[in-house]
């Protein structure tokens, strides 16, 4: 095996893993778990070995068949790339552990179809991470997309719904995306980002033009990462799908699409365009992602169940990193891609923790949650350790990345970000500390199925979804202080050129 | 400094010690065992690093390089050995106290009480040893989090409002205040280790220097300076032990050496000295320090009137910082021990009382000294010490504070130091003599009252002892002191 | 204003595309109806399909497909072809449409099999009793 | 403005005898035809896409002018499922093919070990397989989304 195509076996393992249960359809449901097992342990062993490679070697640029690049589609591993692809292969394999769990719970008769569209999802994820291509980002966002709206209307209730409100709104923000990158095409005839990358600059006398299509391709993707304003899809998406969908969803699509925004600010577009030709459009963005976090922490606030305080805490980190990113200095980009990797854990660790507590008592309603520490007091530990990530408690990794945006708002000038963040982490408390406080001091409802007087006080969720939680906790911490390493080795090379 | 591995072991050994207390659940006996184990073994750990601190040297270890000259470091100083020898001797008192006291009262959920108050001593030791604001910063906050759970031990409604109060204040200054100040001071100071002299001198001018200064002040909110003190009464509905040693020694010193590192290490006296800025610290710190005594007054319940001392007491440590005289950070430094133990013996006085008598208020106290003579005469001796009489540990340092009041020119501060020690004797005083001498309404029952256990008594009558030898001994003290201030 | 119109007639294909794509916008935000959301998807990307194929279109332009003897004479044509790339690319996207138009057609059947309704009001007024 | 009718439940249109007929005659002329477009795709207008939805319509047709369950018994559920996901492990498949054969993934040049074809030749026939496999994805996609909504997700009388 040559090292050559390693990142395609990333790629591909978790597709031909689909396929073949797929394939193997009703005949198939003792495979389920080894194929979805195997593909994602290959899928993540590929994604290490090109990390390591990455960063020994340096980028690397690869032609799917040998066709040169601009002609070819041209795959790029460059070091955001490689973490990247290692952040969504190791998510999902540790997320994947407990979906398989759950969702025999959940669908016990449609697993196999389940697990079809969550290995494509991964997949088209691995692709997202990897593509050097205007146009193919677009196939592969939709391939995404298309995925998780099976996923989300695989969920109880009014799933198909908010599955369908995802379908309008996600369609848009792709259409938005297409027309950008029909723009782009028109402009400079190629859709290679290298290329683009290049001849952008030269095109005098187009800025109107050019404007527009940066300006699509922003709203598109803005529309499909659910950056305030354009948030109101997700909410309910992400509340009802099911607890298995959730792990893998919540954690990376908003942000693999905040990756897909720098791809395009910085590997499409420059920094020179976006923040010396049109410093206003910077303000403004800053101070649209400011308003946005108070706004969902705020809502957050008003929320009764804690998967749907979790996904408005997700478009608070959203607002986040999209700020860090328009910071424009050092720091804070650096921050924001930091807070990519940490927030995908943190959101990781809470979903699990979330999907363990769901499989205890059946829902998340605040009521439902007393005396969860003295029953679960594993599950509940970890879900500490990620609520203290959230508010930013060292050492775990959320305090790091928060300390980078913070200083690149403070060096930027930009106070009401600075404000925001404290305001959100602020906010953080008092949420996930209501929370503990219920499960600490309430005892549990009647009618949940914790209350079982003769089992014993000890009802541990079973080991396949405590594990994965109590790794990612563990995580938290781990990458928290390698934080030093990840910033020095490979998010300072992640940085656009000049920064 | 040599790099060691041994200022780790001094933090670990108690958050690792955890575990083995948690696994031993259902075995008491074997739980406590742990608890007393691991409490000698942390002292012996730091009494071991002592001599190479007097000798001028001092340990580091580096944990992890998380930000660019920021890491996750701990370093053994003059300072922080200060603090760490007595937060791990009193730990000793208090362990085999709590043990005592948990099983007299037989309360509930014992186990997870010893584990968190392992992980509390664990960051109380942290916070000592912590080479720059950032580790300290880690420490501090897992503090804060570790004793939610003691704070909150009864788990009945009026410990959850006191829990909820707590964390507000606690985690709220912290995020919203110091975490700003400590973003600040790196873009100012491009870092963050604690360097003698200070590390913003010639990079900041005064109004951000007075803003900086301000933050941190109320951001390390454990300190307790008004108006960031109404956490503490709060927490006093924790079962006694806990309010004695985190609430009397750990968690409020954590605050006050915090703000004394910051002045000391960070800003450094020069600096403050040439901006003028010590007058901030002592006029905050005179506000805290009449306001709490004045409040204290009022208080009937006996561990608020203690927490409220506690308040006023602290603000003196802070105090003498401000004065930035050689004397008057003498004074300070020192009053962070002598408090201590005198704060520990009272605390633990009130909850052998509780224990005895079941009564937590005053008015109710009357005559129960002639029941319980030691105990009764420990408090008085550590009440004494606090308000600072002589031949008590208490009285060294607000001499030195006097002292260094005077040195500076600052008369209205010697002022504000004896008015409130007077009004300190007016809330003493009172408990003592009602004890010893007052009649009680309804004199039946009292005949059962007993001294506490004597798992109780033995840690309150050597505190109270310490308190006594340490105006006798106090050299050890007074050399660390003198390194610290000029190494 | 007769600049303007000039400009109007002389890019009318992408002009009307920008009318079918207003359409389908409007179709898509304003209705309540799902299945007319789901057409004014659909007019929406089609909008968008149009406009890349006219912006490979060429004067004179046949389709791209080549003789391999003539090439090997006189080389390509470039400007006797019209633009095949963004007709791959569109077959692409329209792959694209149609299975979104599948999965969400799907949906709007699970929908109405438990509201039995498509109107997002009624539904809505379903969920809230 | 909102009304809604439903589909008359009993059809009263019985089946046709020209439409039946004229389908029988059309269908495995759709399919040859397919199968050309499929072939040809690799130097000609057309490939798998093209060619799996023509596949598809001659289904389709069947399920339109018969019924849903004629069709299903010509293309039963399960070998449409096994198709597709043959159809996309086809392709994924010769890509992984180039990529063990010490290629680049899809560089069909790298099959050459495989049989002498000469590199190409290969890559020419390699297209060919993958548009095969694409082809057989695409019709049986078509086919079961048709079904999926003719019948309401119950798969069974359709239209």
């Amino acid at each position: 095996m040559s090292f050559l195509n390693l990142h395609m076996y990333a790629l591909a393992a978790p597709l031909v893993g689909a396929m073949l249960l797929f394939a193997a359809g009703r005949f198939g449901r003792r495979l389920v778990m080894p194929v979805v097992l195997a593909a994602l342990s290959l899928s993540l062993a590929a994604s290490v070995l090109v990390f390591l490679e990455v960063l020994t070697a340096g980028p690397f640029s690869y032609t799917v068949g040998n066709w040169e690049a601009p002609w070819g589609i041209e795959l790029v591993v460059d070091h955001l790339g490689a973490l990247v692809n290692l952040l969504i292969a190791s998510v999902a394999l540790t997320a994947c552990v407990s979906s398989l769990r759950r969702s025999s719970a959940e669908l016990p008769e449609r697993r196999h179809q389940f697990f079809t569209l969550y290995l494509i999802l991964i997949a088209g994820m691995h692709g997202l991470a990897l593509t050097g291509d205007a146009f193919n980002l677009y196939v592969l966002l939709e391939i995404t997309s298309i995925t998780t709206y099976g996923l989300i209307a695989l969920g109880k209730g009014r799933a198909p719904l908010s599955s369908f409100n995802y379908i309008v709104m996600g369609s848009i923000g792709a259409c938005f995306y297409l027309l950008g990158i029909g723009y782009l095409y028109i402009l400079t005839g190629t859709l290679n980002m290298a290329d683009l990358h290049r001849i952008i600059p030269l095109l005098d006398g187009r800025g109107a033009a050019l404007a527009t299509a940066f300006a699509f391709l922003m709203v598109g993707l803005w529309i499909k990462m659910a950056f305030f304003p354009l948030h109101v899809w997700l909410p309910n998406a992400y509340t009802d799908m099911p607890d298995g969908a959730a792990v893998l969803i919540a954690p990376l699509m908003t942000k693999v699409t905040v990756f897909l925004m720098i791809r395009v600010m910085f590997s499409i577009f420059s920094p020179v365009y976006e923040f010396i030709q049109h410093m206003a459009v910077q303000h403004i963005i800053v101070g649209v992602a400011s308003v946005g976090i108070v706004c969902a922490s705020a809502m957050a606030l008003g929320q009764k169940d804690l998967r749907r305080m979790l996904t408005y805490i997700i478009i608070a980190e959203v607002g986040y990193m999209v700020g860090g990113l328009w910071l424009a200095n050092a720091k804070g980009m650096t921050g924001a891609i930091l807070h990519i990797v940490n927030d995908a854990l943190m959101t990781l660790c809470l979903f699990l923790a979330a999907a363990a507590i769901a499989h205890r008592t059946g829902a998340l309603g605040f009521e439902r949650l007393g005396g969860l520490y003295r029953r679960m007091p594993l599950t509940m530990a970890a879900f500490t350790v990620g609520a203290l990530s959230m508010i930013g408690v060292p050492p775990t990794c959320g305090f790091f990345s928060k300390w980078y945006l913070l200083l690149g708002g403070i060096e930027a000038g930009q106070w009401l970000y600075v404000g925001a963040l404290i305001f959100s982490s602020l906010v953080n408390a008092v949420l996930f500390f209501r929370i503990i406080e219920i499960a600490y001091f309430r005892t549990p409802a009647e009618d949940s199925p914790v209350h079982e007087p003769g089992k014993g006080p000890r009802r541990e969720a079973p080991q396949a979804l405590l594990q994965p939680l109590v790794v990612t906790a563990a995580a938290l911490i781990g990458v928290g202080l390698a934080t030093g390493p990840l910033v020095e080795r490979v998010i300072r090379f992640a940085l656009p050129v000049g920064y | 400094m040599e790099n060691s591995f041994w200022p780790l072991a001094a933090v670990l050994i108690s958050l690792l010690g955890a575990v083995p207390i948690l696994l031993s659940d259902r075995r008491p006996n074997l739980r406590e065992a742990w608890t007393v184990t691991i409490a000698l073994g942390k002292f012996a750990i730091v009494a071991s690093l002592l001599p190479a601190v007097l000798a001028g040297g001092g340990y580091r270890f580096t944990l992890a390089e998380v930000l660019p000259g920021v890491p996750i470091a701990l370093r053994v100083d003059a300072m922080g050995m200060y603090f760490a020898l007595v937060a791990s001797f009193l730990w000793i008192g208090t362990s085999v106290y709590s043990i005592g006291y948990m099983r007299a009262l037989r309360e509930h959920d014992q186990t997870r009480y010893f584990a968190c108050f392992a992980v509390a001593i664990a960051a109380t030791i942290g916070v000592a040893f912590s080479e720059n604001l950032l580790t300290l910063y880690l420490f501090y906050e897992m503090l804060s989090l570790s004793t939610y759970p003691l704070v909150t031990h009864k788990q009945d409604a009026e410990a959850r409002a006191s829990g909820r109060r707590y964390l507000t204040y606690l985690l709220g200054s912290s995020v919203a205040l110091l975490l700003p100040a400590m973003i600040l001071t790196y873009i100012l100071a491009g870092t963050l280790d604690f360097t003698t002299g200070g590390i913003l001198s010639g990079r900041i001018d005064a109004s951000t220097a007075a803003v900086l200064l301000v933050l941190f002040v109320f951001g390390f909110a454990k300190a307790a300076v008004m108006p960031m003190h109404a956490w503490l009464p709060a927490a006093m509905v924790a079962p006694t032990p806990v309010s004695s040693f985190l609430h009397g020694v750990a968690v409020v010193k954590v605050g006050v050496f915090s703000i004394l590192r910051i002045v000391f290490f960070v800003f450094g006296t020069d600096l403050l000295a040439e901006l003028h800025l010590g007058v901030i610290l002592t006029a905050l710190a005179s506000v805290t320090v009449l306001g709490a005594s004045l409040v204290a007054l009022t208080q009937d319940n006996l561990k608020r009137r203690l927490a409220y001392s506690t308040i006023g007491q602290l603000s003196y440590m802070i105090l003498g910082a401000g004065m930035l005289t050689a004397a008057g950070m003498t004074g300070g430094l020192l009053h962070l021990s002598m408090h201590a133990f005198g704060k520990i013996t009272l605390f633990l006085c009130a909850g052998a009382i509780y224990i005895a008598a079941h009564k937590s208020n005053i008015s109710e106290m009357d005559g129960l000294g002639r029941r319980m003579p030691v105990t009764y005469a420990a408090f008085f001796l550590a009440s004494l010490s606090i308000i600072g009489m002589p031949p008590l540990g208490g009285f060294l340092s607000k001499w030195s504070l006097v002292v260094g009041a005077i040195d500076g020119g600052q008369l209205l501060l010697v002022a504000v130091v004896l008015v409130s020690s007077l009004l300190n004797a007016a809330y003493f005083f009172p408990i003592v003599y009602r004890g010893f001498f007052a009649r009680a309404a309804e004199e039946n029952g009292r005949e059962e009252i007993r001294e506490a256990p004597l798992l109780c008594l033995v840690p309150l009558s050597v505190t109270a002892l310490f308190c006594l030898a340490l105006f006798i001994w106090p050299s050890l003290a007074l050399e660390l002191i003198q390194k610290v201030l000029s190494p | 204003m007769d600049a303007m119109l000039q400009e109007i007639v002389a890019k009318y294909n992408y002009w009307i595309y920008v009318v079918l794509m207003m359409i389908g916008f409007y179709a898509m935000i304003g209705k309540s109806n799902l299945v007319k959301k789901l057409i004014g998807m659909n007019i929406f990307q089609t909008a968008i399909i149009l406009m890349f194929i006219s912006a490979g279109v060429k004067k004179g332009g046949g389709i791209p497909i080549l003789d391999k003897q003539a090439v090997l004479e006189r080389g390509v044509e470039a400007a006797s072809i019209v633009n095949p790339l963004p007709h791959v690319l569109m077959l692409t996207a329209i792959v694209v449409s149609v299975s979104v138009t599948g999965v969400a057609l799907a949906i709007l059947q699970r929908i109405h099999g438990l509201y039995g309704s498509l109107e997002e009001d009624e539904i809505l007024e379903k969920i809230d009793r | 403005m909102k009304e809604h009718y439903t589909l008359p439940q009993d059809r009263p249109i019985g089946p046709s005898l020209i439409i039946e007929l004229s389908c029988r005659i059309m269908i495995p002329f759709i399919q040859l035809f397919a199968l050309y477009v499929i072939a040809h795709g690799h130097y000609s207008p057309g490939g798998g896409f093209q060619g799996g939805v023509l596949l598809g319509a001659a289904y389709i047709l069947m399920a339109i002018a018969f019924d849903q369950k004629t069709s299903m018994r010509f293309f039963p559920l399960r070998v449409n499922t096994a198709l597709a996901g043959t159809g996309v492990l086809i392709y994924t498949g010769t890509g992984i093919a180039c990529a063990l054969l010490g290629g680049l993934f899809l560089d069909y040049s790298a099959l050459e070990p495989l049989f002498p074809l000469g590199p190409v030749e290969w890559r020419s026939m390699g297209i060919f397989i993958v548009e095969v496999g694409v082809g057989l994805a695409v019709m049986s996609i078509m086919v079961s989304l048709f079904w999926d909504l003719a019948s309401g997700g119950r798969l069974d009388r359709g239209l």
